[in-house]
């Protein structure tokens, strides 16, 4: 007798209950935490597929920064929820989105299994390629992000940028260059710090490990840089540290680092290995390293300050 | 059933579920959750992709997988950059309203 | 051998995800927040039982960076709660 | 054919699974909320440190290993200091 | 082997700098704070200029698109940018309304000398830098995944903008708009998905040379053209876009309502002219070309039903996107009518974005000037600032479609090819779209031209009104272009010269 398909089943029904639960619960808090419940079970659902660098990145950013961010929305909001009555959609609309809803999931649906028998894949591609003298690299995830489709990879770092400045602008203007509101109470419980104490060490340990192992095993620059980025908020939650202001100079460079050194180690691509974007041979690993080290800096530094908020008014620093 | 199409089918699934609470919910943090559902749905259908491309010594197909990462932080900052709208609406107005006519009518500018 | 593993592992996932529950039913933020906080432990040893018993590499570096992020996001909810506390008692 | 390790394996992680088991139904059907909490606590500590403890015969690499205990390490000294920080919340909610 | 369609060609660095530029750009001004950050924009945007006309010159001068594979790894691993006609003169209008936008709002979103940095200037010239690289990607890129990245970097650049001032009914807008947006995304992103997994590639020509008419292509484009339909405002989903474009700073407003939404378009275009040419279309493009003609009609009613100018300007928009989307039936397949409808499309494209820039900056100055933008109140307004009217009037022309200008050259196109191509249909929303910018056109310049009496709060500023002058005077300029320009946006379309 064979469990895994049981297991697979009892994990998709899981997971479509907890989205549903996430979608139709009627308290939303409740949804909240449902939501980030599911982004748990996905990072199992991604082990299944054998993704293990997707896991631990759904893990860290899709649950885990992504559900403080929500958590903490929430926790704002639903004390408003109660005082301000919604209109609630009429049954005809309820049902026509409903349908509308189905016909998408079964088009979807049916499309998915009519993928063709012989898949394509990039992979001998890729696993020739990322051997080769232009990556050399054992993990060829890796390889496609940083060397194949780099573009990709510093164009979405420039997102990240962008989102943070979008996130600062929505302060007020006599708030700005000041720091975001803390991210804990006055004075943290003796729990919560001696918890963080040991927490942060070995969380940044860990978050380095990853990053590190990311060229040849799971892991990674995003993997790596998002857990250092939850180390830091831990700190912040804490009180051992503060968010900066949003106008320090080395708060600046830190977000730029990752795509401008990457935009730098591209320019000389062009003298170096005859193409923008391209790593010479030989050091192309030393190369992707060090290029991978500024954007695990630029990862940890933005997603703490894309949930702190904008800059606050009450608070100097 | 193999595991990859059983993910795909709740890929389809969750995008279902998701557009039915991105078009009825009106409140914009539901609405985020859901776009957010929408998302790791996508996501699964890039997953059983790159799973089903597996070849070469490889159990998977790289390039979707990048992908998918990629997806992951640009979702990330999408919910990031919603959120402090949000927020910042809320503390500027002190509700979160989406409909246009809440915004237009009570207008003191507006009405006369 | 494994599917005794298997087993296991998908009756510790059953059980977290019943579980879950306590987040519809509340019914106060705490009761939602620990049942999310069971379901991060289960999920974690279910996974590690899974991924021995299939042979998925790479897997204890993301066990690991689950644990951490259980932790954080444990450090996060109850931050969540305490700052409001605060807030309440000022 | 099963050895005396798969056995030590197998008797460790069905307790481990047992008490998941008995957590949830804690959880589930204790009447408040720090009862709740005890339940709690008890099987993520104690079901994730027995199945940690089976499967360590089962790696090959001693790193590996250590990796585990490192998990549930982890997850103890989390455990525990937010079972502490909620009983506070949960005592001061009560007041 | 594969990557012989996608090697790199003279002049191709000059895709990757044109990218590069802007990015750049952002960098440089975050690092350097706010205070530099317009004078690190104005400073680059002749750079971009220089470079998009150079990109011009090298598809003119070989009559081929201009590629590069960058990292010199060819597709389907690697990702190559191509810029054909159509992208060249993409980018060159780009670079104009740019400029022009940021010497407009050079005033406005200015520092201090000695002041710190302010939050409306950072955030308004490192977006407006942002939109730049992400449209410029958006023109030349060739990868259906890296486009999704640059439809979400113009997302993230398009939204801040909106909600500048920070009133709360902008913030609204704002949300709705990112709501949209990601919606959009989303659903372009599962379209990619499903195009990978039937074929195995995302690179455009070589998933052109394998698509075939099975199920899974039209979901994939179905979605993909759903989730763009949304982020280019086309009715009924064009909800967010009026109060998002009239809320947002005029040189905002013009980037948003003449360039941003092209970017969608853009690439609506990419995946049904380029993608899928060699594939019957034939009840696809009618349902768009359909969707178009309910556009061009309730924009133009709702238009005519506005209290504000910005506003009226903005419905008007939605109103014009309509027309864009006549370009799919009038210009599918390889017949000789359809390189006429591949000329107005593109024509409409162009003509909408310079007369539509120029616009919305006009109403900014007026808005600024008399300190509201009530049409009811406007009586009088245009012997007090005949420059702006002029400017409001000349681009109404152009939006009506009146003779000697672009508007008019690609409508008349429109029609030409509706006609040779038996589709009279079509031409009912193209006149009747006509007749309601000439009313809502009316609206506007009647009761400015009538004899109130208007108090002015601050005397208009002369470059402003400059700026959106010589932009509504390019819209007119179109109107005259030879033969040489049609010929040049043919360059590098599939099927051109196929039957």
């Amino acid at each position: 007798m064979n469990i895994l398909p049981f297991l697979d089943i009892l994990l998709a029904s899981l997971i479509v209950t907890v989205a549903a639960s996430t979608v139709v619960a009627r308290d939303l808090f409740a949804a909240v935490v449902s939501y980030v419940a599911y982004g748990l079970l996905l990072a199992f659902v991604w082990i299944r597929l054998y993704a293990p660098d997707v896991a631990l990145t759904e893990a860290a950013v899709g649950s885990g920064v992504t559900g403080v961010l929500l958590i903490t929305a929430g926790k704002r909001l639903a004390a408003i929820r109660k005082a301000e009555p919604e209109a609630q959609p009429g049954p005809a609309l309820k049902w026509l989105t409903g349908a509308l809803a189905v016909l998408v999931a079964c088009a979807l649906a049916a499309a998915i299994l009519m993928l063709p028998d012989v898949p394509p894949s990039l992979a001998p591609e890729a696993v020739t390629a990322a051997s080769g003298p232009g990556a050399g690299l054992g993990n060829p995830i890796t390889a496609v992000l940083i060397s194949y489709r780099s573009f990709d990879t510093m164009l979405e770092k420039v997102v990240l940028i962008l989102a943070v400045v979008g996130v600062w602008s929505i302060g007020k203007d006599a708030a700005w260059g000041n720091a975001p509101a803390p991210l804990g109470r006055s004075r943290p419980s003796p729990a919560m710090v001696f918890l963080a104490q040991i927490l942060a060490p070995i969380g940044t340990l860990i978050g380095i490990h990853i990053f590190w192992v990311g060229a040849d095993a799971p892991g990674g620059a995003f993997q790596g840089g998002a857990l250092l980025a939850a180390m830091w908020m831990v700190a912040m939650m804490a009180r051992f540290d503060e968010p900066p202001r949003i106008d320090a100079k080395w708060l600046r460079l830190g977000l730029v680092a990752g795509p401008a050194v990457f935009l730098v180690v591209g320019l000389a691509g062009i003298s170096m290995a005859g193409n923008f974007f391209a790593y010479p041979p030989g050091f192309a690993k030393p190369i992707i390293i060090f290029i991978e080290a500024f954007m695990v800096l630029s990862i940890a530094v933005a997603l703490p300050l894309l949930v702190a908020g904008p800059p606050s008014e009450g608070y100097e620093t | 059933m193999s595991p990859s199409t059983l993910a795909g089918l709740v890929g389809a699934t969750l995008v279902g579920l998701g557009l039915y609470g991105l078009v009825l919910h009106p409140h914009p943090l539901r609405k985020l959750l859901a776009f957010n559902v929408i998302g790791n749905g996508v996501f699964l259908v890039f997953g059983i992709i790159a799973r089903r491309g597996a070849a070469a010594g490889l159990s998977f197909d790289p390039v979707p997988q990048a992908m998918v990462i990629t997806g992951i932080v640009v979702a990330f900052a999408a919910s990031a950059l919603a959120v402090a709208l949000i927020l910042g609406l809320y503390s500027e107005a002190g509700r979160v309203t989406l409909d246009p006519d809440a915004w237009t009518k009570p207008g003191p500018e507006e009405g006369k | 051998m494994n599917e005794l593993l298997l087993a296991a592992s998908g009756l510790i996932l059953l059980a977290v995800a019943l579980g879950l529950a306590r987040v519809l039913r509340g019914p106060s933020e705490v009761e939602r927040l620990m049942a999310l906080q069971l379901l991060g432990t289960g999920g974690i040893a279910a996974l590690l039982v899974v991924a021995y018993a299939t042979n998925v590499p790479g897997v204890d570096d993301v066990a690991l960076g689950l644990a951490l992020l259980a932790a954080f996001a444990a450090i996060a909810f109850v931050n969540v709660l305490e700052v409001e506390q605060g807030e309440t008692e000022a | 054919m099963i050895s005396l390790l798969d056995l030590f394996s197998l008797a460790a992680i069905g307790a481990g699974t047992f008490f998941f088991v008995a957590g949830t139904v804690g959880l589930l059907r204790f009447p408040d909320s720090l009862s709740r909490l005890h339940a709690l606590t008890k099987a993520d500590n104690l079901g994730l440190g027995l199945v940690v403890l089976g499967l360590i015969p089962r790696v090959e690499i001693s790193l590996a290993a250590l990796k585990l205990i490192l998990i549930w390490g982890l997850v103890l000294t989390s455990g525990g200091s937010t079972a502490q920080l909620i009983g506070r919340v949960l005592r001061r909610g009560r007041k | 082997m594969t990557a012989a369609i996608a090697i790199t060609t003279s002049g191709g660095f000059l895709l990757v700098l044109s990218v590069l530029l802007p990015v750049a750009g952002i960098i440089l001004s975050l690092v350097t704070g706010g205070r530099y950050a317009s004078s690190i924009t104005l400073g680059l945007t002749p750079f971009g200029f220089a470079l998009a006309c150079a990109i011009a010159f090298c598809v003119g001068r070989t009559g081929n698109p201009v590629t590069y594979a960058i990292g010199g790894l060819p597709p389907p691993l690697g990702i190559a940018l191509r810029a054909d006609g159509a992208s060249a003169v993409m980018l060159v209008v780009t670079a104009m309304i740019l400029s022009a936008a940021a010497l407009y709002a050079r005033e406005k979103f200015t520092t201090r000398r000695g002041g710190g940095e302010s939050r409306s200037a950072l955030t308004f010239w490192i977006m407006l830098q942002a939109i730049w690289a992400a449209l410029t990607i958006i023109f030349v890129g060739g990868d259906l995944f890296n486009l999704y990245v640059a439809l979400e970097l113009l997302t993230f650049a398009a939204v801040p903008l909106v909600c500048i001032d920070g009133r709360a009914e902008t913030l609204a807008a704002a949300l709705r708009y990112l709501l949209f947006a990601l919606f959009g995304s989303i659903s372009y992103l599962l379209g990619v998905a499903l195009f990978y997994g039937a074929h195995g590639t995302l690179d455009i020509q070589l998933l052109a040379h394998r698509v075939e008419p099975t199920p899974v292509v039209w979901t994939a484009a179905a979605l993909m053209t759903a989730g763009l339909l949304a982020k280019t405002a086309l009715f009924p989903l064009h909800l967010w876009l009026p109060p998002a474009h009239a809320n947002a700073p005029a040189a905002a407003s013009a980037v948003l309502s003449g360039l941003v939404v092209k970017g969608s378009f853009f690439l609506a275009l990419r995946l049904w002219f380029y993608v899928l040419p060699e594939l019957p279309t034939g009840q696809a493009v009618a349902v768009l070309g359909g969707l178009g003609s309910a556009a061009v009609i309730a924009g133009g009613v709702l238009a005519l039903r506005q209290a504000r100018l910005k506003l009226l300007i903005a419905y008007s928009t939605v109103s014009q996107i309509g027309y864009l989307f006549l370009v799919f039936p009038l210009a599918a397949g390889a017949q000789a009518w359809s390189t006429i409808g591949w000329s107005a499309g593109l024509m409409q494209v162009v003509a909408h974005a310079f007369a539509k820039a120029a616009m919305f900056l006009a109403a900014g100055v007026l808005a600024e000037a008399a300190g509201h933008d009530q049409i009811a109140k406007l009586g009088g307004a245009a012997r007090a600032l005949p420059l702006t009217f002029l400017t409001l009037a000349l681009g109404g022309l152009s939006l009506i479609g009146l003779p000697l200008s672009g508007g008019f050259s690609a409508k008349w196109l429109m029609l030409q090819a509706s006609v040779a191509s038996g589709q009279w249909v079509w031409s009912i929303p193209i006149l009747a779209g006509g007749l309601l910018a000439a009313g809502y056109m009316y609206r506007v310049l009647a009761p400015a031209l009538s004899d109130g009496e208007i108090s002015m709060q601050s005397p208009p500023r002369r470059c402003p009104q400059a700026v959106a002058l010589a932009l509504t005077m390019i819209a007119l300029a179109l109107g005259f272009a030879p033969q040489a320009f049609f010929d040049f946006i043919e360059i590098g379309r599939p099927l051109v010269g196929a039957s």
